[in-house]
């Protein structure tokens, strides 16, 4: 869930899900980032609305299954 | 670099000038598997990626030369080049690219040994075909067929090969009579070289879906833990506001502390423990007034 | 909320919630650092068990919440 | 229901659902006793475990139902 | 609960809950009554519906509809 | 619920329930404190696990919220 | 809790949540106080309908389903 934890940091201070900021606030967690992981993650936020997932989230906490990130 | 097409005839150095121009042209090179797909089908995939991207097919050689040509991280790509190779260039990310060809696929007439990619049904109901041999030879692979009306006519829905089995020769051949065409084709990305990185097909069929619940998931916990830890964001103080006022609220009414706020609720909870023992009375034959019936 | 992904970054990837961890990844996702809030959350980590903390579900308020920071 | 409450009221006080002490509190709460009432409760308690019945009551309803009678 | 079980007594039994009446309830059952409780007991109810909170706890207990009797 | 309130507070700080306590945190808050009142909580809360009575969602209000005072 | 129950104190009592008044209360009940915490709380309520939070916590008790980690 790093990956997500990231994009959702950059996302709730107000900046752009990009590669760049991705690897940058993973490195600064000493996550070692595999390239290929930040780019799929970053595709696939493209076609994902952040703020409804989230909004989602706030209305019901209920059990939600991982699936890997 | 030259090293390797120096001893080449003309039209291959061409062929690969050609090749090296696309990669550097593009943000994207993908190497994709042609194999199987009859000319018919290329020309509807190169119409259906026109002006998206681009098909390159060259023997695998040319391409391999091309590649080192590049040298660097691209010649990387020849690892993925087998078989019937041909390279896809194009501006989109790998993962649009992926989903590009996916939906490029088309149904085809399976042949003889092709596994099947889901279970192949035949509905029933009426045919076109007029009665003859037909009958039998659907009926010998399974296939209820019968004569009504002056037509053959499938009886029932049967399911002829299911997913993962080898389609014979005599199904194939009934498949290709009632026009069934249940296989897939269409270009296979193996690999896709894009920004410095290969990019093979487990990375890049990505489920928005699973990103979307993840995020969802993601936000829950950062919620939760907001809240159970009790470290108040705007997002979450109002929860954990409530979340304090109704443990208050619990333990007012658990120790009947009489206070305005929570009186009420302590009455209810009276008024709810009288309403059970008095129906536990009633029960045992005490006669309920009507005020308590009420 | 950044705060709170900072933390869930860095406990998801094995590393430490301090001052530091935390600061040196808000700052790499470009937001600007109130020390306070640092120390407050890391405070406020100290006897938690996140793992838990994450799994157990608060209640959100009744409707959607605005997804504010 | 007064009868009830006082049952309630003498078993909460850790005291015994007699009729004598049932009465007692009814009266000091300037309720006229029928005696054949008490009788009744006195006997219908007896094999009621009021404990549980209250316990039962406790754990509050949650939809709301109709209390017609 | 031996407070509010007195205060709900009187009540029902159409008398004033006044400290005095449910001192003299509680007295009745036996239980010492402590003043504090009895003070902050009718201070609390003062400005308190006390139908209406029974009304709207008059939710059927989990057992069953009672049938007339 | 002032009172309640103050009593969590020092539940919570691990300090002890007592009428001392609660009324030196009631003052802080400028409240005007009633010896009737905190006497009251602290008898309430003397048998009370109060663990135990947060957890237990005893409450369960019905429908929309009370607007006591 | 402490400082949540704080904030609620005073807001019961009619003060403004201030990062001195929520020390004060704070002190009073023998809590080594940090700042860091307070600043944090006060900071997130800027925003908020303390009131509000309230009557919604009426409607939704504590205890909830847990969600999966």
């Amino acid at each position: 869930m790093e990956y997500i934890y990231a994009a959702l940091l950059l996302h709730n201070a107000g900046k752009d899900v990009t590669e760049e900021n991705v690897t940058a606030v993973l490195n600064a967690a000493g996550v070692e980032v595999q390239d290929a992981r930040v780019k799929a993650l970053v595709a696939a936020l493209e076609d994902v609305n952040i703020e409804e997932a989230i909004s989602k989230a706030a209305v019901a906490p209920v059990a939600a299954a991982p699936a890997a990130a | 670099m030259a090293l390797y097409t120096h001893h080449l005839p003309r039209w291959k150095k061409d062929e690969v000038e050609e090749i090296k121009r696309g990669i550097e042209e593009h943000t994207l090179v993908g190497v994709v598997d042609m194999y199987g797909i009859p000319a018919s089908q290329v020309q509807q995939i190169r119409r259906n990626l026109r002006g998206t991207a681009r098909v390159k097919m060259a023997r695998n050689t040319l391409i391999e030369h091309a590649l080192n040509e590049l040298g660097g991280s691209v010649a990387t790509l020849n690892d993925h080049a087998e078989g019937q190779s041909a390279l896809i260039f194009t501006n989109e990310n790998p993962f649009k690219l992926f989903k590009l060809l996916e939906k490029t696929k088309t149904k085809m007439a399976a042949k003889p040994g092709e596994t099947a990619p889901e279970d192949i049904v035949i509905p029933k109901g009426p045919t076109s075909f007029k009665p003859g041999p037909i009958v039998g030879e659907l009926q010998q692979v399974g296939i209820p067929a019968a004569i009504e009306g002056g037509k053959v006519k499938i009886r029932e829905t049967k399911t002829v090969v299911k997913k993962g089995e080898v389609i014979n020769k005599k199904v194939a051949e009934a498949l290709v009579k009632l026009g069934v065409k249940p296989m897939d084709v269409g270009l296979i990305l193996q690999a896709a070289y894009y920004r410095e990185t290969i990019f093979t097909p487990d990375l890049l069929a990505i489920d928005e879906e699973v990103y979307a619940n993840n995020i969802v998931l993601a936000a829950q916990q950062a919620f939760n833990l907001s809240v159970n830890a009790v470290i108040p964001t705007r997002l979450t103080v109002a929860a954990i506001i409530g979340k304090a006022v109704s443990e208050a609220r619990n333990v007012g009414v658990e120790a009947s502390i009489y206070e305005k706020d929570i009186v009420d609720l302590i009455i209810g909870r009276a008024q709810r423990e009288m309403l059970a023992v008095a129906l536990a009375a009633q029960g045992r034959g005490f006669e309920l007034d009507e005020a308590t019936l009420k």
